[in-house]
């Protein structure tokens, strides 16, 4: 099951090499179906009740080196798998209903992107996580260097593409190293082992914790991308492909947080407890400087971009909470974010084709003959500002509320982001949709109405973010009980909220509100 | 007696090198280091080996010498501009070989090895003669001596591959050179 | 049925119209959807009559239930459930918001009939009903920050529904982020409760607090303050306030709705619903207090010079709510959400009036150009006059009774509480000149152009409208009545609206005759029952005279109106001179906007220049070129070191030899 | 006389010999500079035959010689390679390859 | 005194025998006129027989000819390494002009000399047998850069390689020269006990020693900062030969580093082993360094094999058995990857003007896809990146040196790929991100490798079997080792274990 869930989007990849013309936009559609029905299938199976892991799988791989093919499923890569394989759905069709030039390759790459960011969420042995994690990269180098646009007032697609390889991957790269010693100094000349789950039984000495730790934080933080580690991320946007940019930016900034929740706080407790303010802080940094510019910036991808990373300041947060609900909340929040980060793409895509630029001062009034269109495009940015009543505000919620209990100034700082969110969100659908179009000397802009088969692409999306509104249970608990248990292994045991939530209430005293940020 | 011999030995060894280093005229060169050869010769027999010394003057100072002469006769052997284009590649150079020198002085006198500072120990008669010599490269070292063979082989039909006279890369004007 | 279910039915027929209205675009005749959207409340307002008759069939102090569908969200200790509260004081609200709203689809069922985007206007305007009640009923924190931000968003959309306006769209911005801030302040309120009682239910929450908290501790003044955050922002108290009067920018009926009648009064039923805390932090309540004060009093005196009916209107709306908010602070409880209730009527009456007048004036609203409608719109002027009396507080009229019980409460609770009372009769005063100014500036007089022409004619002006802010033309395909704006007051449904408040807004103080009968009071008891302040009554007697002093002041402001605009009406030109300075800084609206515009939104601004064109720039591309750049020069030494002679590799090579070798003496030694 | 004097001395060969790598062009003089260092690494080995007392140093400079001799005639032909191409016989001018 | 002959297990030496007969077979071939063209099917079946003798002693651990050979499962898998790519040599050299210049028989019978030279080196456990060993495989290899002797550039390059080469010789010979004093024996065996037992350890003239040893070594492997002749060299010769100098060179020379360091100077390793490590993180920044400007593609090799080497190092530096596996497999690894990359320039030089320009594979994505993925999968395995073989590779050295407490070098390493990205993505993205340069002659010959005396142009070269086939064979290669590694894996612990085992 699990790996005809990793396996199936290559395999009709490869097969698609094979067809002509349009077909093969076709069947990679079909292939994306396929896996997203797979993925609904193991999510109605999932056994909500249990901590630990599902549907594993479990066999030596490279036995000299230690390294084995595990993959498995729990609370913490549920949602993010169904995710997955549902933005890859939009993505691909969207894509699909379009001509490419060399579309065997297009969507072999797109499909081989697929399996490799799932395997990244499936892995369960660390060395596998890292090779999955560096391959991601690959499909993208090529989709973004050669379906990208080349700017005239700026780098080619492709130097573009290349400066995010090597950006991502120094990050990636000295986690392989990190990963190796990991299981080197663990196994302690014992039996090597890159299984996660021995892995932290075996525990590691603090000092070495320390800088392996950094070593997986770098990254995880390139990844996301967090802030002063985003150099690569302005250009990279702007030469991506729309569809594949939706799919880029709606998952894989996702795996830099799910590796915190999975590798470093089960691996390297008392080196997160340690850092825990560092980190928090590059979160705070990230989500005020990525607010900051994103209602500064005037490109539509930018705008989305900068949001991004502000909004993964926030899941960054709620992880180094550590308390259950942030780590809940964060969890739910990446759910979220990808949700509606990938149809604000596919939105940008649809108004650059009728528009013909991406800069919103060219923009407006596109409401008036694209009514369905606005409607779509309001729901989307009202999550995005994580309105109350929407999945993203319950997600917010739970992070800034974990924060809140562990470190009340973290959380009024961070809080002030929610407000800024607020403002570029809206900015964006109006200057968008509402207002008067400004006469442009080239003009020849034309407010169609959504198509037919982009209305197809994106209504399930939209849906689904307004059922997430309706019922975000359904995700929170599936989740909670591996995270707890993730949490409390970081945190030693006790999980702070237990304490707070039955037991007698505790008087906070005013001191403590300052002192509150200092213990551990 | 003995070290008389080296001395003078050693003075003509230096001389000989120093005169391939220093002479302009690769001519004149060759013959400095057939000079050197013959009192590296003689080295070699106080060191009693016989048949190395021998070989020494039969195979270089005969036959690989007179190789030179006919290819420098051939190619001609015009000097080199004084200027030495690399700026400060004579002085680093120099330099560079001195301190190897120093440095490789300094571990062989600084070495624990006690029998460095002996003439070496007695050795039997017929040490280092053909024979033994012979002996040994027949028994121990067989591998070594075929593979040097077929080295031989190796090179000769290199010389051919690149000396040898095609049609198309053939050199119109004549030979030039001294002598 | 019990109450919860007929609770759980008045949040179901709004959230359906509007879905269904949405839905059914372009799909159904524009009337149709009107009328979808006005049954809908009706039915809604139907439902919460029945919750009341519920409520009254039980026992005073078994008045209160929650109720919840599912679990929203909660794990990890949090519980968030999908829950409401039903008690005396959330009906209440239920009556008057629905009760309101019902007329106010009535109207706008009439009034926006021309309007092109008719079916997204009734959509909006029962979602906003939907999350007004929402707000009402929650049952819990975060479910009531859920309504907040509705009707926040609600009013947004409605703001900016002619979204062609750059200044409609500007105003809602304006209006959703200074909520947004308000929210905020709710959110945080909301985990300093959990923190400190590990619950976000009201029950559990209003229980377990007297255990909890002493009075004046820290920490439950500061929740009481972020809830005032909260409160301020949707309530447009200072200096929270400058989005109401941009919000005029809507539609009118939106303004009658959201800004006057229901939404703005939100901040008022926040502070009762969570009086238990604000008992507990007194500090708090009385700065809510006096906030209230200063905002009525400020408000009054910018309400005095606008020229713009609608912003004059908004200005004295704030005002008033400044009364509600000081009311419930200092304990008059009921009497505050009386006066909500009051002003409710009177307040979307006075709106529903110039709403008319304005399409009349082809949407004009600058009052110095109006004149002469008392002719021209009889009917209009008539009801137009009956909110003035109400809101001047004329005797007898529901604003009369509704005001005075405030200050008379005041007075009761004596000490330094007296400051309310007098400062609120000068309130009182000022309401009643500038409620007045609008009467006398517009309704007498030789008419107008336009009102001339409807007197001639009887069809209304047909200029193509402007934008009374900007003056750009209306694009009139979007959605913006055009020129064939045939309505005001010619709709029975308009009339129909009117007319009931009308009746509502003179009579409706009746229920709370001091000492006759105090109905509302007794309803909203076992709400306040927990609350020492009260049992603080004035005594019938204070009451009256309380009364008798409101009487003389609301008199004697309508006569200082009736002097300056009837009698002398150049004296207020004179007065301009005279005065110079103040009219500039209250015309100014005391420079609120200027003030926020320096200290917040330039900073934001400048911040955001800096890191684009500095930060961004220098410090993180600078991390990427900087390092590239190392590389580069590195490779570019290590190809010049590559010059193609042999001879200095070899020398190179002899260096490292000779390198690698002292290495190894170093080692040996 | 003391081994330590012939290994100095072979040293001091050796130097010399980097010497001439180093300063000369003429791509002959090179070649016998070569000759020159091998020739220092065999007094060496026969001295140091001498003092470990076998022969296996005299027989390693008999296996270096002949090598030494096939680097000659490799590096001669070469030499006359590049002479018929009619390239200047100066290693300094021969930097087509560099960067 | 009378003669013992020696005792000799012909079947041991089995191997070295066939190369030797074979070796002369071939050459004859170029004086029996009607044999000509027979010279690389005979070459080739010399191999393959020496390669089927090899694997026949699989698992051996033999000690031949008086202790001069050690042939054991190191040997054999390095020189399997370089038959391997001898015989790629062979196959890609159809067609090049070289062979025509040099004489097809005369250069293949260089070929296999330089291929015997490898297989002695690779056994070598006698300083002599070492020596000679070494310079057989050199000698031949400093001739056949030169045989395309149309080319300056080939000319150059070979009497560069010839000085510096003969000056590193040199250099190794004084080296062992002083071992030999201070141990009094010659074979490596003999060496480790004498540095032991004559209370050596430590001793300047052992380490002077070790230190003209390693620089010879260093040499031959292409480590700074002694890899200036590299990418010269690598640029002029005919390409074939740099293909298999490339690979094959640096198998022999390493296996020869990890015989002579690992056992002979093995007491010694506390001393060396830092010294060396420090050279492998020198050669790492130096050669990616040096790669990122390049343009031809046949230098940007040169740099990168600077590179690779110094991460190869490092599993010598470590002196253990994971070390030495890793360095195998990561050879292995290291042949398919270079052969892909090389069959493709090989061909493209051959069909365009551009010669070894990086301007010679622009646009190649869309006009000849079957040579763009193999090129594009040898540089993304040269870089290490997931699912080729590289990648297994690189994870098997840092492995190798985490536990051999190098984590610095293995983070050097980490470094060093981030940068290689800078020149292997380069090439990539000139295959799939631009269209093509033009391919037909004609072009301004003032561009690089289209001299006056460049190579004829062979317009269907990007069609022809012997070098598509090649390509496509190595990239499946790297790709199926880099998803299913175990195989190789398996092979390579073998190595490891034949030498600490």
């Amino acid at each position: 099951m699990i790996n005809v869930l990793l396996w199936a989007p290559l395999a009709f990849g490869i097969v698609g090499l094979f067809l002509r013309g349009r077909a093969v936009g076709w069947w990679a559609t079909l292939g994306t179906v396929v896996t997203l029905g797979v993925a609904i299938g193991m999510v109605a199976g999932f056994d909500s009740g249990s901590s630990g892991l599902q549907y594993t799988v479990d066999t030596p791989w490279i036995s000299g080196l230690g390294v084995d093919y595990s993959l498995g499923i729990d609370g913490l890569n549920l949602f993010l798998i169904l995710l997955t394989t549902l933005l890859w759905v939009g993505g691909t069709a969207f894509a699909a209903f379009r001509e490419q030039e060399r579309p065997q390759l297009f969507f072999f790459l797109m499909l081989l992107a697929e399996t490799a960011t799932l395997g990244s969420f499936l892995a369960q042995d660390l060395l596998l996580f890292v090779l999955f994690f560096d391959f991601m990269l690959v499909p993208f180098y090529f989709l973004f260097g050669s379906w990208g646009t080349d700017r005239k007032d700026g780098p080619t697609a492709s130097a573009a593409t290349l400066k995010m390889m090597i950006y991502t991957l120094i990050g990636s790269l000295l986690m392989l190293v990190a990963a190796i010693a990991t299981a080197i100094i663990s196994a302690d000349g014992g039996h090597l082992t890159f299984s996660i789950a021995d892995l932290q039984r075996q525990g590691l000495p603090l000092d070495s914790q320390r800088w392996i730790f950094w070593f997986f934080a770098a990254a995880f933080l390139v990844k996301m991308p967090a802030f002063l580690l985003h150099g690569w991320m302005p250009d990279a946007y702007r030469a991506a492909p729309l569809p594949v940019l939706a799919v880029f930016s709606g998952v894989l900034a996702k795996v830099g947080a799910y590796g915190f929740l999975r590798i470093v706080l089960p691996l390297f407790p008392e080196a997160t407890v340690e850092f825990q303010e560092v980190v928090l802080i590059i979160a705070l940094a990230s989500i005020l400087y990525g607010s900051v510019m994103a209602f500064t910036q005037t490109n539509v991808r930018l705008i989305a971009g900068y949001s991004s990373v502000a909004q993964l300041g926030f899941i960054t947060a709620g992880i180094f909470a550590l308390r259950a609900d942030g780590s809940d909340g964060a969890v739910l929040q990446m759910v979220n974010h990808g949700l509606v980060v990938a149809p604000v793409f596919i939105i940008v895509a649809i108004l650059f084709e009728r528009t013909g630029t991406e800069d919103i001062r060219e923009m407006g009034g596109m409401a008036l003959r694209a009514p369905v269109l606005a409607a779509l495009f309001l729901i989307v940015a009202l999550a995005t500002l994580a309105m109350p009543g929407s999945a993203n505000f319950i997600g917010e919620f739970y992070i800034l509320n974990g924060l809140f209990q562990a470190k009340i100034v973290f959380a009024l700082i961070a809080i002030s982001g929610v407000a800024m969110s607020a403002y570029y969100a809206l900015r964006l659908y109006q200057a968008t949709m509402h207002n008067r179009l400004p006469s442009r000397p080239g003009g020849g802009m034309l407010s169609r109405e959504i198509s037919l088969r982009d209305g197809i692409v994106l209504a399930p999306l939209v849906l689904c973010i307004v059922a997430l509104a309706f019922y975000p249970q359904l995700i929170l608990h599936r989740t909670a009980p591996t995270v707890q248990q993730t949490v409390s292994a970081a945190t030693g045991g006790q999980a702070p909220e237990a304490t707070l939530a039955g037991g007698e209430p505790k008087v906070l005293q005013f001191e403590e509100v300052f002192s509150a940020q200092k213990e551990p | 007696m003995e070290a008389v011999i080296f001395f003078l030995a050693a003075i003509g060894a230096i001389g000989g090198a120093v005169g391939v280093v220093a002479l302009q005229n690769p001519f004149y060169s060759v013959l400095a280091l057939v000079a050197h050869l013959f009192s590296l010769a003689a080295l070699f027999l106080l060191l009693t080996a016989a048949f190395v010394a021998a070989a020494q003057v039969v195979v270089y100072a005969g036959a690989v010498m007179v190789l030179y002469v006919f290819v420098v006769a051939y190619v001609g052997g015009g000097g080199e501009p004084v200027a030495d284009p690399i700026h400060g590649q004579r002085f680093l150079g120099i330099l560079v070989a001195s301190i190897l020198f120093i440095e490789l002085s300094v571990a062989v006198l600084g070495s624990a090895l006690l029998a460095l500072e002996t003439e070496g120990p007695k050795v039997p008669a017929g040490f280092g003669d053909p024979a033994a010599v012979g002996r040994l490269l027949l028994e121990k070292f067989l591998l070594p001596f075929e593979a040097s063979s077929i080295l031989l082989l190796i090179a000769a039909v290199g010389a051919i591959v690149l000396a040898q006279r095609k049609r198309e890369s053939e050199p119109q004007e004549g030979v030039s050179g001294p002598v | 049925m019990s109450a919860t279910s007929w609770a759980w039915l008045v949040l179901l027929f709004p959230l359906v119209g509007s879905i269904a209205i949405a839905l059914s675009f372009k799909a159904i005749p524009s009337k149709a959807a009107g009328l979808i959207g006005t049954a809908a409340i009706g039915a809604a307002f139907i439902c919460g009559i029945a919750a009341l008759v519920c409520l009254l069939g039980e026992d005073p102090e078994a008045r209160h239930h929650a109720s919840s569908l599912w679990d929203y969200a909660s794990v990890a200790g949090l519980d968030i459930k999908l829950g409401i509260y039903v008690d005396p004081l959330s009906v209440f609200m239920v009556l008057v918001v629905t009760g309101v709203s019902t007329l106010i689809h009535l109207y706008s069922y009439g009034y926006m009939q021309s309007d092109e985007g008719y079916h997204r206007f009734f959509s909006y305007l029962n979602f906003f009903v939907f999350s007004m009640l929402l707000l009402v009923l929650a049952g819990n924190f975060v479910l009531l920050i859920v309504g907040w931000a509705f009707v926040g968003f609600a009013s947004y959309a409605l703001i900016s529904f002619w979204y062609r306006r750059k200044t409609a769209t500007k105003a809602g911005m304006k209006a959703f982020v200074i909520n947004v801030v308000g929210d905020i302040g709710l959110v945080l309120a909301a985990f300093l409760i959990f923190r400190e009682i590990g619950s976000f239910d009201y029950g559990t929450v209003f229980e377990k607090a007297p255990q909890v908290f002493h009075t004046n501790e820290w920490t439950v003044v500061a929740i009481c303050l972020l809830l005032l955050v909260g409160a301020f922002a949707k309530s447009a108290q200072l200096p929270f306030h400058t989005w109401l009067p941009d919000a005029m920018e809507g539609p009118t009926p939106v303004s009658s709705l959201i800004h006057a009648a229901t939404m703005v009064t939100a901040g008022v039923y926040l502070i009762a619903r969570t009086h238990t805390l604000f008992v507990l932090a007194p500090t708090a309540a009385d700065i809510a207090a006096f906030v209230g004060l200063a905002t009525l009093l400020v408000a009054g005196t910018i309400a005095l010079v606008m020229t713009d009916l609608k912003r004059a209107i908004a200005y004295s709306t704030m005002s008033q709510i400044g009364y509600m908010i000081m009311g419930v602070s200092i304990g008059a409880y009921s009497a505050g959400m009386f006066h909500l209730m009051t002003h409710a009527f009177f307040k979307a009456l006075l709106f529903m009036a110039a709403g008319s007048i304005i399409s009349a004036m082809a949407n004009k609203q600058n009052i110095d150009e109006m004149s002469g409608f008392g002719k021209a719109m009889r009917f209009t002027s008539i009801t137009f006059v009956c909110g003035a009396l109400a809101l001047a507080a004329f005797p007898g009229t529901s604003g009369f009774f509704s005001k005075d019980e405030i200050l008379a409460y005041a007075h009761a609770r004596g000490g330094m509480y007296d400051i309310f009372q007098i400062l609120g009769y000068f309130g009182a005063l000022l309401t009643a000149i500038y409620s007045f100014r609008l009467v006398f500036r517009v309704l007498p007089g030789k008419p107008c152009k336009e009102a001339q022409e409807l007197i001639d004619t009887g069809h209304l002006a047909h200029e193509t409208p402007r934008n009374p802010a900007s003056g750009e033309e209306e694009d009139t395909d979007v959605g913006f009545p055009g020129a064939h704006h045939h309505i005001a007051e010619q709709s029975p449904g308009m009339k129909i609206a009117m007319g009931v408040l009308a009746f509502l807004a003179l009579f409706a103080g009746l229920v709370q005759v001091p000492g006759v009968d105090e109905t509302i009071t007794h309803f909203l008891d076992p709400v306040f029952a927990d609350s020492p302040l009260a049992e603080i009554v004035p005594s019938v007697g204070a009451s009256w005279v309380g009364l008798a002093i409101g009487a003389a002041i609301s008199l004697v402001g309508i006569g200082i109106a009736y002097w300056l605009y009837i009698v002398r009406p150049e004296t207020p030109a004179a007065l301009i001179r005279r005065f110079g300075w103040l009219h500039t800084f209250l015309y100014n609206k005391w420079y609120f906007d200027e003030l926020i515009d320096v200290l917040i939104v330039r900073p934001a601004l400048a911040i955001g220049r800096f890191a684009n064109r500095f930060f961004e720039r220098f410090v993180v591309d600078g991390l990427v070129t900087g390092t590239e750049e190392t590389v580069r020069g590195a490779s570019g030494v290590v190809r010049a070191v590559q010059n193609g002679f042999v001879r200095s590799y070899a020398l190179l090579l002899i260096v490292g030899f000779a390198g690698l070798v002292l290495y190894f003496l170093i080692v040996q030694s | 006389m003391n081994i330590e004097w012939y290994i100095v001395l072979s040293a001091l060969l050796f130097g010399i010999g980097a010497v001439g790598i180093l300063v000369r062009r003429s791509p002959m003089v090179i070649l016998l500079c070569l000759e020159l260092m091998l020739n220092a690494g065999n007094l060496a080995l026969v001295a140091f035959s001498r003092e470990v007392g076998n022969q296996q140093g005299q027989v390693f400079a008999l296996v270096v010689m002949v090598i030494a001799a096939c680097e000659v005639v490799v590096g001669l032909g070469l030499i006359v390679a590049i002479f018929r191409r009619k390239l200047p016989l100066n290693v300094d001018d021969l930097r087509e390859l560099r960067g | 005194m009378n003669f013992h002959e020696p005792h000799i297990d012909y079947a041991g030496i089995a191997p070295i025998i066939a190369l030797t007969v074979g070796l002369v077979v071939v050459l004859m071939t170029s004086v029996i006129r009607p044999l000509r063209r027979t010279a690389p099917f005979l070459t080739i079946l010399t191999l393959g027989a020496t390669a089927g003798l090899l694997i026949w002693h699989w698992d051996e651990s033999l000690s031949l000819i008086t202790g001069a050979l050690q042939l054991d499962n190191l040997a054999i898998s390095i020189s399997l390494i370089a038959i391997f790519m001898a015989a790629a040599c062979v196959v890609l050299s159809i067609g090049e002009p070289a062979t025509r210049e040099a004489g097809s028989g005369e250069y293949h019978a260089l070929l296999l000399g330089s291929v015997l030279g490898m297989v002695l080196l690779a056994q070598a456990s006698n300083m002599i047998t070492f020596f000679v060993a070494i310079e057989t495989l050199s000698i031949p290899l400093y001739i056949l850069c030169a045989t395309n002797l149309r080319r300056e550039g080939s000319l150059e390059s070979g009497l560069k390689y010839l000085i510096v080469g003969s000056l590193g010789s040199a250099t190794l010979l004084y080296g062992m020269a002083f071992l030999y004093g201070g141990t009094g024996a010659t074979d490596f065996a003999g060496v480790a006990s004498g540095i032991v037992h004559k209370g050596l350890l430590g001793d300047g003239l052992i380490l002077v020693g070790i230190a003209m040893a390693a620089v010879g070594l260093a040499f031959k492997t292409s480590i700074a900062p002694f890899h200036q002749w590299t990418p010269d060299v690598y640029q002029g010769a005919p390409t074939p030969i740099t293909a298999f100098m490339a690979v094959a060179t640096k198998a022999a020379a390493f296996a020869v580093f990890l015989r002579f360091f690992d056992v002979a100077l093995g007491p010694q390793v506390d001393d060396w082993a830092p010294a060396l490590a420090v050279l492998a993180a020198i050669s790492i920044v130096v050669g990616n360094v040096g790669a990122l400007g390049q343009s031809s593609l046949k230098r940007l090799l040169g740099y990168s094999g600077i590179a690779q080497a110094g991460y190869m190092l490092g599993g010598v530096v470590v002196a253990s058995e994971s070390g030495t596996s890793s360095l195998i497999f990561y050879l292995a690894a290291y042949a398919f990857m270079n052969l892909a990359a090389f069959a493709v320039v090989i061909a493209r030089e051959r069909e365009t003007i551009f010669g070894d320009d990086i301007r010679a594979v622009e646009g190649l994505g869309a006009s000849r896809p079957l040579l763009a993925w193999p090129l594009t999968i040898s540089m993304l395995g040269l870089a290490g990146l997931p699912a080729t073989a590289g990648f297994i590779g690189k994870l098997y050295l840092i492995e190798a040196l985490v536990e051999g407490d190098y984590t610095w070098l293995a983070v050097f390493i980490a470094v060093g790929t981030m940068i290689s990205l800078g020149y292997y993505l380069k090439v990539v993205a000139a295959m799939w991100m631009r269209t093509g340069g033009e391919t037909v002659p004609g072009g301004s010959p003032a561009i690089a490798g289209a001299s006056p005396e460049a190579d004829p142009i062979d317009p269907g070269a990007s069609r022809r079997i012997y070098l598509v086939g090649p390509a496509l064979l190595a990239a499946a290669a790297t790709v199926f080792f880099g998803i299913i590694p175990q195989p190789l894996v398996d092979f390579a612990s073998h190595a490891g274990a034949s030498l600490f085992g």
